[in-house]
């Protein structure tokens, strides 16, 4: 059985195989014997060779959350929106810039107006959660191309406040 | 005794007043925002009513819900724990006309410590030292441009009222001033109410020293010590521990007077604490006074092994101190990691959401105050503290390798949490030298991201590979089998009595 | 340093040895029967390996196969932890053999203090009082029918070899001693692999009070004060505490150099404990030494602020102790109670089976020491012990009622514990006042049933019947929803990796 | 709604009718509104009026285990098999005594022999279990009427080890 998962952005892929005493793992040319107890919902005594994990998993988001040793993994299911790790922020699509909230909160300000002109670092909009102000800015020198927002507007995560559209070169 | 104490707060703080209450045998009421049925200290309390709407403004902070809701269980005394009101000396005065007991200082203390300025003035009338900074305030951006230059840059902004690092911000130059003190001004206001702003000069690589302070009503007075809470991101602490590696004996005792010359000259009673900035040379000076029961409050307890929560209720009701100060010893070391809803990998964005999966570390010299639970929620409108994880030992070096040890075996999944850089931070070269100052994150963890070798991350596919062959694993047995409705984000929120 | 330690124990002294080990950075090796394969001290290892089947004689207790795994793993040294080979001096005499460092005291020693009868010998020889008892040991029904009347009854059976209370028992009148020394030996023979059985003078209405002793081998030996562990059934400890309420100081210093004393004269190296007990009137009798870490050591480092477990693994490899007499002291008051899978409510039946739901307690000055966790299973195999429960507070009432709401917050659904018995020893008045002595539970507590007024059973009925509601209210709302296989027993078992 | 479990032998009934917000609950005459919001599995905030209990359900062994301000209740489900907390002991049926295992375990003598004279208190059994032995006696006087088992045997719960035919009178 083969699983495949996107982590950091790349497609990661386990194969089991069950063996006379659990499973023969195969990953990315790491070869290993495993045995796995349950311990309760989410959480296993995974052995592989004689090396013991406890490890915590968990589903949701469109994805899989493992904790090992420490570790917190986040895997993106194939073909799940990407709720999960893909946090928005701000991404770059046919020369516009999008300028998203990149969590659930509050609009304190928007410091652009709609044609005005920003450059790389300058401060867009201002967004308050948790008690917290968080500063959105532009990675780019360009013109506001259009505001989506204003002060007090609750916005969900990855709402796109500002669009930017980029200068030449 | 209190025979009913309401307890006007959420979170980790909520629970641990609850407890102490317990255990000293008085009921303890709780308030519950219309967000927060749900919430762990609500389950925990002996009595509950909600006091409005999700935010803070509508329900946590009306004094005139809070003092009704007190009314309406006939409590006689209010702990305020700490943020929201615990500091706010029109709600302690208003608590004192309704005769109801504020636990906490007089509200004139509180009052005079509350205003930074005041304080400062106050203290350096008795002789304490305080950092260099501006002789009122205003809300002119020219006053403002004008003292700076005076007290040269680089300046701190701060917010006369509050702490917790909100409100606040390092300007390195003149043309970042205007913005960074009217972003203060409306933080200060969201999170206080307030938005007085003032200047300071910013000491560069201090450490950040506080000595907890006690006062009852007989006239009594004891320090417990310092702790040092240097790890600090965007001035808000994220690691303290005590003792301070900085202190000596001879530096710990003056340290320690000048706290309590502080209290004196306050009029202050309860808990309390004095914050002090400790340059590189040995020169400390009056930062402010904390005038309410501390986040870090744990590691005094474990270090010097008294319950300040309880005897913040015996010194309100009137008892005397159950210690002097030649009572009171420091024993081993013990720090504290807060655990955040934050993701350290995206600078610290809030992560509010559900916990699909947590478990607390156990084991010797490990204290945990939660606030959360596994399948429980972090809510958008609140803080993201989560918890606070406690590690003692017997010395710094035992302390902390507990510390790390325990931060290896949290997982919290879902949401992102401060856990791994907690964790990273913890395992600093810099920070097992104890060479930390207020910068320290800022210097040596700021491009930190998570690391994990291939094999971790091969064991880790293959947990997630077997978690997703159980149900056919048990559907080939025959067994009727789903997976549990707990087990997925969504559906969590199904409550019988809704 | 070792490079390397195999922990030959299961539950919840394997796990508190394996956090040590990781504490010390030590690599942590564990042993596990077929049976314990899910056992949470194999999951919390580094490395673990199967040493045979279910039955302790088999696997726990086969030399052969324990010696065999740390050699097959390359450790080069083995934590007994109590109870198994812990006090076996053939294994810790293999151990020596096989240059593997048993981390306890030398087989010598182990050997003498092993013999009930060789150490009350020794004890006797340096001035230490002991209980009237019989001269030598035998087999012979006649021979100990001929002592017990020489000693007067009411007369102790017990085991030369071995503690916890197995193979002990009370004779009152001669009718009862030929079987009562024949299941002593039986019980005997099965735990500790040793059917020799003596008598001993039964002291009425006495204090059990050890003492922690410490030795490295640098010729060094301190003691850590005691513990009173006065609540026994069927001799077998069931609350601890620290310090005792009996004590006075300079009683406390005698009987801490009475224990000295027998450490010197016994050749002891490495944590032990020297039992005595205190009759009403003052009179202490040396009972016994203990070769190993105690089940109740953490009310110990709870109070003198020390790692007892770390310094067994340091004094091994060699280090002296990292503390003199001098630096020790007691702060604050400890107690712990012993979480049992039995019934109590039906003479104490050994309760296994499945944990359907737990949760653990928490909060200032708690300390859960687990071997288990909620979905496990208690198995028939082994000791009943899932786990103790330890409160520290500033004053024993403080650390009382601590542990009596912790007491109260510790869920364990599925199987019989003693935890609710457990809370009412704790509020027992008798207990309260400290007038504990070992018969307290069969005076005070023979006839206990668990109680609950009309409006908590009404609660709880309302807490089934939501409960029961819950499914039907998602299946209401449209969604796809089941019982989890995990809220459920019998298919709770199911591992994909079987 | 009602709800029948049996609680120490006895039959209680509590009944949930919808209320504005949550429920109204009667239970042998105490009427409160409750509410109640899941906190995880099995675990509840149930609130009635304003006092709020931190409540652990979990269902197993044909019973409802509860846990409430420290207190562990069993509530057998109507219809169920007795496993839980019916444990055997000793019963008597028609004038025979059963000694039974009261767990799972091992048993380590049967001290009677069939025909043998009984008296109430006698030990007829030892059975061993988690390492302790218990004593399993006769609550009747009487006569040995049938031995089940021998030392060594593995017996489950409620296993009959040993019958005794109660004397007359």
């Amino acid at each position: 059985m083969d699983f495949t998962y996107e982590y950091n952005g790349a497609e990661r892929t386990v194969s089991l195989e069950k063996a006379t005493a659990g499973w023969k793992v195969t990953c990315d040319g790491i070869e290993f014997e495993a045995t796995s107890e349950k311990l309760g919902p989410g959480r296993f005594s995974l052995m592989a060779g004689v090396n013991p994990y406890r490890v915590f998993v968990a589903e949701g988001n469109g994805a899989l959350y493992v904790f090992v040793a420490g570790h917190q993994f986040v895997f993106i299911e194939r073909g799940a929106a990407t709720g999960a790790a893909g946090a928005a922020g701000a991404a770059i699509v046919d020369g516009i810039l999008s300028v998203a909230a990149p969590m659930p909160g509050e609009v304190v300000k928007i410091t652009v107006q709609e044609a005005q002109e920003v450059s790389a670092g300058e401060v867009v909009a201002i967004v308050e959660a948790m008690k917290m102000e968080h500063e959105l800015t532009t990675t780019v020198n360009g013109v506001v191309k259009a505001v989506h927002a204003g002060a007090g507007d609750q916005v969900d995560n990855a709402q796109v406040l500002v669009e930017i559209e980029a200068a030449e070169g | 005794m209190f025979s009913k104490i309401l307890i006007a707060n959420r979170g980790e703080i909520a629970a641990r007043i609850i407890r102490a209450c317990r255990e000293l045998g008085i009921p303890a009421a709780a308030i519950y925002s219309e967000a927060d049925r749900a919430s762990l200290h609500v389950a925990m309390a002996d009595e509950a009513v909600c006091v409005g709407p999700a935010p803070a403004l509508e329900s946590y902070l009306d004094i005139d819900k809070v003092v009704g809701a007190a009314k309406e269980l006939g409590c006689c005394a209010i702990h305020p724990g700490y943020g929201f009101l615990a500091e706010n000396h029109l709600f302690a005065r208003r608590c004192e006309k309704e005769d109801i007991t504020f636990i906490g200082p007089p509200s004139d203390a509180l009052e005079l410590v509350g205003s930074k300025l005041a304080a400062r003035a106050a203290v350096t009338a008795v002789g304490v030292p305080v950092i260099p900074g501006m002789s009122g305030h205003g809300k002119d951006a020219a006053h403002f441009k004008k003292e700076a230059k005076a007290i040269g840059y680089p300046v701190l902004v701060k917010a006369a009222a509050g702490g917790g690092g909100k409100g606040m911000r390092v300007v390195e130059t003149e043309k970042d001033l205007a913005p960074a003190v009217e972003g203060a001004a409306r933080e200060a206001k969201g999170a206080f109410g307030d938005d007085t702003i003032y200047l300071e000069k910013c000491i560069v690589r201090p450490r950040h020293v506080e000595f907890q302070v006690f006062a009852d009503f007989q006239g009594n007075a004891v320090h417990l010590f310092e702790r040092e809470c240097s790890i600090q991101r965007r001035h808000q602490k994220i690691v303290e521990e005590t003792p301070s590696p900085a202190l000596t004996t001879e530096l710990r005792a003056e340290m320690g007077e000048a706290a309590l010359k502080v209290v004196e000259a306050s009029g202050y009673k309860n808990a309390g604490t004095v914050e002090f900035l400790l340059d590189p040379d040995g020169n400390y000076y009056f930062l402010e006074v904390n005038a309410r029961i501390q986040v870090e409050h744990p590691i005094t307890e474990m270090v010097v092994g008294v319950d300040l929560v309880a005897e913040q209720i015996r010194v309100a009701a009137g008892e005397p101190l159950s210690f002097e100060q030649g009572d009171l010893s420091q024993r081993g070391h013990a720090i504290e990691c807060r655990i955040y809803a934050e993701d350290p990998a995206s600078g610290f964005l809030p992560a509010a959401g559900p916990i699909l999966l947590m478990e607390e570390p156990q084991g010797p010299g490990i204290r945990v105050d939660s606030g959360v639970y596994s399948g429980g929620e972090v809510s958008v409108h609140y803080d993201p503290i989560m918890a606070k994880l406690i590690a003692w030992g017997p010395d710094r070096e035992a302390a902390r390798r507990r510390m790390s040890k325990a931060l290896g075996e949290y997982p919290i999944l879902g949401i992102e949490t401060t856990v791994g850089f907690l964790k990273d931070v913890i395992e600093h070269p810099e920070f097992i030298d104890g060479n930390t100052h207020t910068g320290f994150i800022d210097e040596q963890m700021a491009d930190w991201r998570p690391t994990a070798d291939d094999e971790l991350l091969a064991t880790a596919l293959t947990a997630a590979a077997l978690y997703e062959t159980e149900p056919k694993a048990v559907a080939a047995a025959g067994k009727e089998v789903m997976s549990s409705p707990w087990e997925t984000v969504g559906n969590w929120e199904i409550g019988s009595g809704r």
